[in-house]
């Protein structure tokens, strides 16, 4: 395989979209004679039936594409809910989305002492929780999803178990999430828990 | 300004204070030769331009300096002062010559790493959305593979707050500037007296606090001192200027 | 190609992070000799400077990714700038991370005698390290992630070389010793020097 063939697949490997000829041309550093015979030369290499990618002109211009015989086996790869174990952030800020919703970002990020950015990220790209409106101050609020209620195996949210078994002070009557962001300034004001 | 960021022109360092300190526990620059009284007075002629003192940084100041200065005497483990060092000499060595062995394994091991991802440059991985086919899931596929005791666990950690640390070992809260302001203040209100009287039975950080404060006064006119000879008894004198009101000094 | 090494590689096209072997033997509905041998036909196809991609096993499973050969190429298709190469201090900090994890950041600053503050929250923006739960004084502890692996090209954390490589030699040791003896002498024989 020539050089510049080599790297117009590297090129189309990595675009998420059809690329037009003349971006590879230009992006590759060759003319258009010479990008023609370097599609040709991956035309061949990627005949119908010989690699489980395939070369395909659409609109937009040229783009590898999966062939259709990988079908099923990448839907019982792919289309499935990613469930990986969650990290320790993705813990704590799910179950203060479970507990409390609908909770805001500054919420979360008060209880916990740090930043949720990349955890509510993950949460939501995953499908666990979702936006449900804005608080009074604009800020968007959280509530768990129903693939949330399947992965934890809950028929509704109230089947959450009752913090009682796992709280340091059982006898404190406040609600819950005034006890929550209470502990979190506390942990936030003590530098030796920095 | 902090005192990190405080500017130092020595003769073998230009640049801010916590750059210095950095080189010298890297090893870039040898603490023996750096003459810290030059520090004190970059640090003075700071305080000179800004005619006013900041206690927070003055005593963050000091702190640092001090920790300097420790850190300096060990490494000259002078000997006809063994008995002020918390350890003995090959001791303080031992343990010095451990950190800087686990600070340059780490440094050896950061080049490694920077060179791993100097190599790897150049290899790009995919990242595109998934075909849209692929990205519907379907909800009855999804079973229960968490365990909601996770979530309870997770909330009363969250309810958890840290006991207090003891940190009175730590030398940082231990004294100010203020407190001994107002003690040198107090004392030269009956008159004269000596240095060694302001400072008997303190520890060293005192000692340096004191001093600091002194050099405060001097500044202000609200004291004078004299010094025969070098090592000698340092004589405190009220000065010209009255006391300014302690409430407005601080 | 086989049937099989033809659906392996439209998996790995198609996949967002680096398969395990299993995995992909369960959706191919393969078992792993199978799966071993299909992966050999691709290491083939992919052979270092055969094609534009080649095969990486990092992060504990496979993946494809592009020869640096397209490197320049892509940068002006995709105008995505390179990775900034770490600064000496985000460096030792995801050094210490990388053998001691999890570790805190008091633990990190002890180790390097400066703050470890903003290289810690400038590799955690990177993706290269994340929270791992909380020391017993509610410190934030810190591991290295997956997207690390990937990174810096290593299959698993155990791929990095024993930290004792990176110990100084007895040599060395004893010239540092003897350095910090040397100062006390000097001292001893000039009082002044202070």
């Amino acid at each position: 395989m020539s050089e510049l063939a080599r790297i117009v697949e590297a090129l189309l490997f990595l675009s998420p979209d059809p690329v037009a000829p003349s971006d590879l041309a230009q992006a590759a550093g060759c003319d258009d004679d010479e990008l023609a015979a370097a599609l040709a030369e991956l035309d061949r290499e990627y005949a119908p039936g010989a690699r489980g990618l395939q070369l395909k002109r659409v609109a937009g211009g040229v783009a590898l594409a999966t062939d259709p015989l990988a079908e099923e086996a990448a839907r019982r790869l792919l289309a499935k809910p990613r469930t990986p174990p969650l990290t320790p952030a993705q813990a704590e800020t799910l179950a203060i989305v479970a507990y409390l919703q609908p909770v805001s970002r500054p919420e979360i990020t008060r209880i916990r002492g740090v930043a949720a950015e990349s955890a509510t990220a993950t949460l939501e790209e995953r499908g666990f929780i979702e936006e449900a409106g804005r608080s009074q101050f604009g800020a968007i609020l959280y509530r768990t999803t129903d693939l949330f209620l399947r992965l934890f195996g809950l028929d509704s949210i109230k089947a959450l178990p009752s913090v009682v078994e796992w709280d340091p002070t059982p006898d404190e009557e406040a609600e819950l999430r005034d006890r929550l962001l209470r502990a979190g300034e506390q942990r936030a004001a003590d530098p030796s828990a920095a | 300004m902090t005192v990190a960021s405080l500017d130092l022109d020595l003769d073998v360092f230009s640049g801010p204070f916590d750059l210095l300190l950095t080189l010298v526990l890297r090893e870039e620059i040898d603490l023996l030769e750096v003459q810290l009284a030059e520090i004190v007075i970059a640090y003075l002629d700071h305080l000179e331009q800004r005619d006013e003192l900041d206690l927070e940084v003055a005593t963050e100041f000091l702190v640092l300096i001090a920790a300097l200065l420790e850190l300096k005497s060990r490494l000259m483990l002078p000997r006809e002062e063994e008995e002020l060092l918390d350890f003995e000499p090959g001791e303080a060595a031992e343990e010095l010559l451990a950190r800087m062995l686990e600070a340059r394994r780490y440094r050896r091991a950061a080049e490694h790493l920077s060179a791993r991802l100097a190599g790897e440059e150049g290899i790009r991985y995919r990242s595109a959305p998934l075909p849209p086919a692929l990205r519907r899931t379907n909800l009855a596929d999804a079973g229960a593979v968490y365990a909601p005791a996770r979530l309870g666990r997770a909330i009363g950690d969250l309810l958890r707050v840290p006991p207090r640390l003891n940190l009175e070992h730590l030398t940082s809260a231990r004294v100010t500037v203020a407190e001994r302001l107002t003690h040198l203040r107090s004392l030269l209100r009956r008159g004269a007296c000596t240095f060694d009287e302001a400072v008997r039975g303190a520890d060293r950080v005192t000692v340096a606090v004191t001093l600091f404060a002194l050099l405060e006064m001097y500044k202000q006119g609200e004291a004078t001192w004299t010094q025969p000879a070098p090592f000698g008894e340092i004589a405190i004198r009220p000065g010209a200027s009255p006391p300014r009101h302690e409430a407005a000094a601080l």
